[in-house]
């Protein structure tokens, strides 16, 4: 390991350098590996998170498809029944939608249909969320149409290193794995060295990204850093807060959750997705129930408003900012609030 | 036999009747695309019209004139559009800069009652068919999703999903023939459009239904980068039309006589229950997909050259120059009209628009839910204490 | 109101006759209304709910679509658009995926996005669930992804009268209804007047079916008999049960919800839908936030497993029944298990 | 001019030279079906082979033979698998009663590496191709979802959701040739599957990417009650093949020896890198759509009797007949090969599969998540609650 470079020397890196160089460093080690989508060969993807990589591995490693997501995806299962381990790119969150008969009723089934005769090892990648400006359709975080479909994995990363390493470990999974990229965080940029070897963490794993002790703030993907600002914020205020990186949505790694929310005893959940029937009721749900003796009060949500993704100018007073973290920080019970039990 | 005494199965004549024709006739033939795109304009002989047209006469003099005019001012509003993004006043404009003969005669080939589907780079169609330039860029613009009355406009809004106002398109088109009222529905789509399965669905609801529906494919050859051998192997995207039962025809795109002449024929002709058509258009996109975009990165100059040299504008102004109709005062007054298209556009569009965060609880349901209006008074709340000073 | 018959003397109305009497009713008093799907025309349906409508009313009021569902979806979008009210069938859960961008990007968004120009008073008929031996694809519980999507209303009969009345209230709407019908319920019998008025209840309303003092079962569809049963044999152990039957998850009926749980201390949901992500994740959040100070125990949730819909031989394992229910009420902290907290 | 000079168009000359043709080359004409299904059994004049075909021979009499002995064994397994839904070991049975010619020519026409991809009616294909019958029927009598090795055999599991299969075939057909594999694909789909999406855009996929796929389009005339003429208004189905670049073929589906010839053609043409080919069979399903359903409902006897006229089994017999072929012997030896096949299969099905619940978890993922694992504890708990006497 003499070559690894410290990372804090490492150039800065933005996020989609980072999956750019996990697509290809996948390409490079395993021939089954197949890039495909609209724009992802000569382009380089509009995101251009496939950029080179047609010209360094030919169309057919890395190809441009009609335009047609539904027939994309079917295809790509066609590929992973014949072994190969394709990995799709979807132009936008809001454009997967059409290829939702076969991520449901096709890739999410197969291994289970078929008794595992046929595991289904493809990755969909989706730029999601929004922040970035976006006309309608450009915008939409759609992650709890995926986590409420049993036999994909969901996975999310935050940072520059997950980026790299998540997708590294999607394209490894024998099962299909919904790739969710936070384009906001395309451009972020860490130092991180795109030439050294970089570890590929097990899928299903949630990271505690700062220790605190007055509550835990838990997101994903997007609302990482808005976490991490947030309890930046908060020292100010006196508290200090444990942020959670789920990373993975499905397997959900309870314990991790569970243990922090057990240590702290309050916790908010922060997502960009509506709130209602999002991933934060699944959290709350279940950290109601396995730390209901530890609960100093309610777990609460910090999340989109329940409404189609807002036009650009708006989008502002949708996306749940540092702010709101902190009012509802604010609203975990600090003091005897017991006596107004009442008034609620 | 034992096989067939068991399966309860006749015995017939040794000379069996074919299976009984329960198969929709159609005569196939017809319905297949001519071999050269219809043209109207310039003087070499003229391809053979699409059966569809019959004898359509030539444009006369008022016409060619209008539609240069028409011409230059929808050139001029997508110059103007792109600059506003680069002003930083657009979000981004999906230019059709080179494919304005199809947008110009798609919005003059409509009578008052038709309607119009757009796609999303279909805005100047929207804009020749006189709808506010200001509300149509409402999308890109970034203050609302879509800035016109449907309604009243009859033009449905821009659609970003590709292909998916299609079938929308269709079900208006049937239900006014339900109705009873003599109106024909002119669809927009891209060439990469149709290979999603919408465009297949909807094509084959219209036939099935005979919807008053006429299809336009803008063959611009790119979908953003992926070009036409990638997206079809097809001899012509025309060539769809006879798997569906409809007529496929094949036109110039960059001849605005031709296209108007092809879609008010086939408009007429829907309206008054002949049935859906899917025209293709065989056209060009001059500027790059989007202002965010870099065409160089897949096609060559070379190629954008050959397209600029039958650019929609310069086929009309060779006509005209040839019938002697290209005077300075038309010239002179074409562009001041265009200017002050844009000059307008330019204006309005500096206002900031006002916009009022309310509305994004109170279109989401008829009434808002208890939820919504929860959340609606939390945003006020929020809005009222950063009024009054300072963050939270 | 003389002609009204009680409903006691009714003669025995099976779920799926009072849906074929709402939509004929619906056909009859407005011109407006069009009933579109695959067989739903001569056939009447593969569950016969659109028996004879096209016979009384036309091809054109009851139209015989071809095989698209996002076709299907797309047209009746269309047909809104001019001002009709569509009302369509789609032949099985799982056969509606096709058409879910159109569910999800347009008949959801349409008001919003033409603030209000555009309404989509369209009603999406869904039979869902299992249980009645219906080989794959056939018994999904695909709720999760409709309550996920703003825009949506999700509503979903368990009596006969509701079947009628909910199914007239969402043809009423003036905006998209996903009706999801419990298909196994649609032979289930009550006596029910078809030839007499009945009341069109107001969209979003539970309803308290069985009242109760010791805990609070939370159902909607095919969990409400479940959940009655289950009361009824929990008698025995000395426990007085109340049952709300949702009715619509959206717009959700909070107010009465909280109010149960709030006076029994104790709350069980109950569904057939995947746990994970599932509707009861949401409602278990909910009431845990705004019941905190009166839980007795954890809402906990009895639903099917995190797993693709089992085959026919094996459903039984996977439907929620009424002794996962008792099970679950046995674990609501009954006795001072507060000593055992560190145990958990 | 004006509008010109400020677009930076060229002037160019006055016979302007037609768009650059970036359109796929491809003759039209040769993709077009034949105006007569293709037929070589009878002894009238018989239709025109299709262009792909060239001058096949006729079949021989042990070819002949053959089919005939398998379409019998194929009748006796649906009568069989009917029977079964009767005594309650089958859920449900859609019968391709009427269809085994298809059904036996796509088996027999697929080499040994050749994929199939049936759809739900076609477990006759699968039994034909050799899989073991019972677990063919694992789906329909519920004990799993597929119950045969789609890896050993070759044959994608049963597709439900219509015409889904058809991406899949195509995206394994296009791995095997980027593999240099030298094998083809066939795909199976009915009338009505013809209209969704999936079907539009596997083969668009099919011809961009010249995948060694054939798709065998089953034209039994109904999707459950809706017939033909309310699925598509198209003069055939085979007639969408140009719409794709690709050769659409129309065959007697009756006729075995015809679409085993016609299969076969398309199957080698693919495997030798020729491309993908649709091939639409017109045939009749002679029972209802399941079990379940009341065909009475929704067509007339007569039809019905005018198909059983053109049975599948009826067209063979007649040509044995008539080369004096259909033994005494021969008839014997059929029918107990057939009797055979169906009372394995019913002595088989009487045994109650055994299940085993754990499964349940097996096979969600690689390897079960924590969830998974804690609610299948859960079961086992339950279960063994259950056993040791009495509910909870
Ligand atoms: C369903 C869907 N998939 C992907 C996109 C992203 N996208 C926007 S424009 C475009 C290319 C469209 O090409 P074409 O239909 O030829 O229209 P053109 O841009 O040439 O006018 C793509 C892929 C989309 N808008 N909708
Ligand atoms: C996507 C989808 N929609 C609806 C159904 C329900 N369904 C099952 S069979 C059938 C009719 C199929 O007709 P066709 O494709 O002609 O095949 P056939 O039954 O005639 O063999 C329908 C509508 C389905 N299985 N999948
Ligand atoms: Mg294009
Ligand atoms: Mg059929």
């Amino acid at each position: 390991m003499t070559a690894t470079l410290p990372q804090q020397t490492a150039p800065p890196t933005p996020l989609g350098r980072a999956l750019n160089r996990a697509l290809r460093d996948a390409l490079a080690e395993d021939p089954a590996v197949h890039v495909l989508g609209e724009d992802v060969g000569t382009l380089g993807g509009v995101f251009r998170i496939t950029d080179g990589l047609a010209a360094e591995f030919g169309d057919e490693r890395c190809t441009d498809t009609p335009l047609a997501e539904a027939g994309i995806l079917g295809a790509a299962i066609g590929m992973a029944m014949y072994g190969l381990r394709p990995v799709i790119e979807m132009q936008f969150d809001a454009f997967a939608y059409p290829s939702f008969e076969q991520l449901a009723s096709h890739a999410a089934k197969m291994r289970n249909r078929t008794r595992g005769a046929l595991p289904m090892p493809l990755t969909v990648r989706i730029p999601y969320g929004g922040g970035i400006g976006g006309v309608e359709h450009h915008s939409d975080s759609s992650e709890a149409y995926y986590t409420a479909t049993p036999g994909l994995h969901v996975v999310t990363p935050s940072t520059v290193a997950d980026a790299y390493g998540l997708l590294r470990a999607a394209i490894a999974s024998d099962d299909p794995v919904v790739f969710l990229e936070p384009k906001r965080l395309y451009w972020s940029k860490e130092p991180w060295d795109a030439e050294s070897p970089h570890p590929v963490p097990e899928l299903g794993r949630a990271v505690v990204r700062r220790p605190g002790t007055s509550a835990t703030l838990i997101g994903y993907g997007p609302s990482v850093p808005v976490c991490l600002q947030a309890a930046e914020a908060a020292r100010e205020e006196g508290w200090d807060l444990e942020v959670v990186d789920l990373r993975s949505l499905v397997p959900l790694d309870e314990e991790t959750v569970v243990a922090s929310v057990r240590r702290t005893g309050r916790a908010v959940v922060v997502h960009e997705a509506q709130g209602f029937g999002g991933p934060g009721g699944e959290l709350a749900a279940r950290l109601s129930e396995r730390c209901f003796h530890h609960l100093e009060a309610p777990v609460l949500r910090v999340t989109g408003f329940d409404i189609p993704y807002p036009p650009p100018m708006l989008e502002q007073h949708h996306l749940p900012g540092v702010d709101r973290v902190l009012d509802a920080v604010a609203r975990l019970q600090w003091e005897s609030e017991w006596t107004s039990k009442e008034a609620r | 036999m034992t096989v067939l005494d068991r399966s309860g199965a006749q015995q017939s004549s040794p000379h069996p009747a074919p299976p009984p024709a329960w198969r929709p006739a159609g005569d196939a033939a017809s319905l297949l695309p001519q071999d050269t795109p219809y043209r109207v304009l310039g003087s070499e002989p003229l391809p053979v019209p699409p059966a569809l047209l019959g004898d359509g006469p030539r444009p006369d003099d008022a016409e060619l004139l209008a539609l240069h005019g028409h011409l230059a001012k929808g050139r001029r509003y997508n110059e103007q559009a792109t600059a506003l993004t680069k002003q930083g006043s657009l979000a981004v404009y999906p230019s059709s800069t080179g494919q304005e003969a199809c947008q110009i005669a798609a919005a003059l080939a409509l009578a008052e009652d038709d309607w119009l589907f757009p796609s999303y780079r279909d805005s100047l169609a929207a804009v020749a068919r006189g709808v506010d330039p200001v509300e149509v860029l409402s999308l890109l613009r970034g203050d609302w999703h879509s800035g016109y009355d449907s309604r009243a406009t009859r033009v449905a809004p821009l659609s970003t999903p590709l292909a998916t106002q299609l079938p929308h398109a269709v079900g208006l088109a049937h239900a006014a023939r339900l109705a009873g009222d003599e109106l024909a529905v002119l669809a927009l789509v891209g060439d990469g459009g149709t290979s999603e399965g919408d465009f297949h669905e909807a094509l084959n609801f219209a036939a099935v239904w005979q919807a008053p529906v006429v299809f336009l494919v803008q063959n611009n050859g790119f979908a953003i980068s992926v070009p036409l051998a990638k997206q079809t192997a097809a001899p012509s995207l025309a060539h769809k039309g006879v798997g569906y039962g409809l007529p496929g025809v094949l036109v110039d795109g960059n001849d605005a006589a031709a296209v108007r002449q092809v879609l008010s024929t086939a408009l007429g002709r829907a309206r008054s229950g002949g049935g859906p058509v899917l025209v293709e258009a065989l056209t060009y996109r001059l500027e790059a997909h989007t202002n965010a975009d870099d065409a160089t990165r897949y096609r060559a100059d070379d190629e954008v050259a050959a397209w600029r040299a039958h650019d929609p504008i310069a086929l009309v102004e060779r006509e005209l120059t040839a019938r002697g109709l290209l005077t300075e005062a038309h010239a002179a007054q074409v562009g001041a009209a265009a200017e002050e298209l844009a000059s307008d556009l330019r204006g309005r569009m500096r206002t900031e628009p006002s916009l009022d965060p309310a509305d994004l609880f109170a279109h989401v349901y008829a009434r808002p839910t208890q939820q919504l209006r929860q959340q609606q008074a939390q945003l006020q709340e929020e809005l009222a204490a950063a009024a009054e000073g300072g963050p939270r």
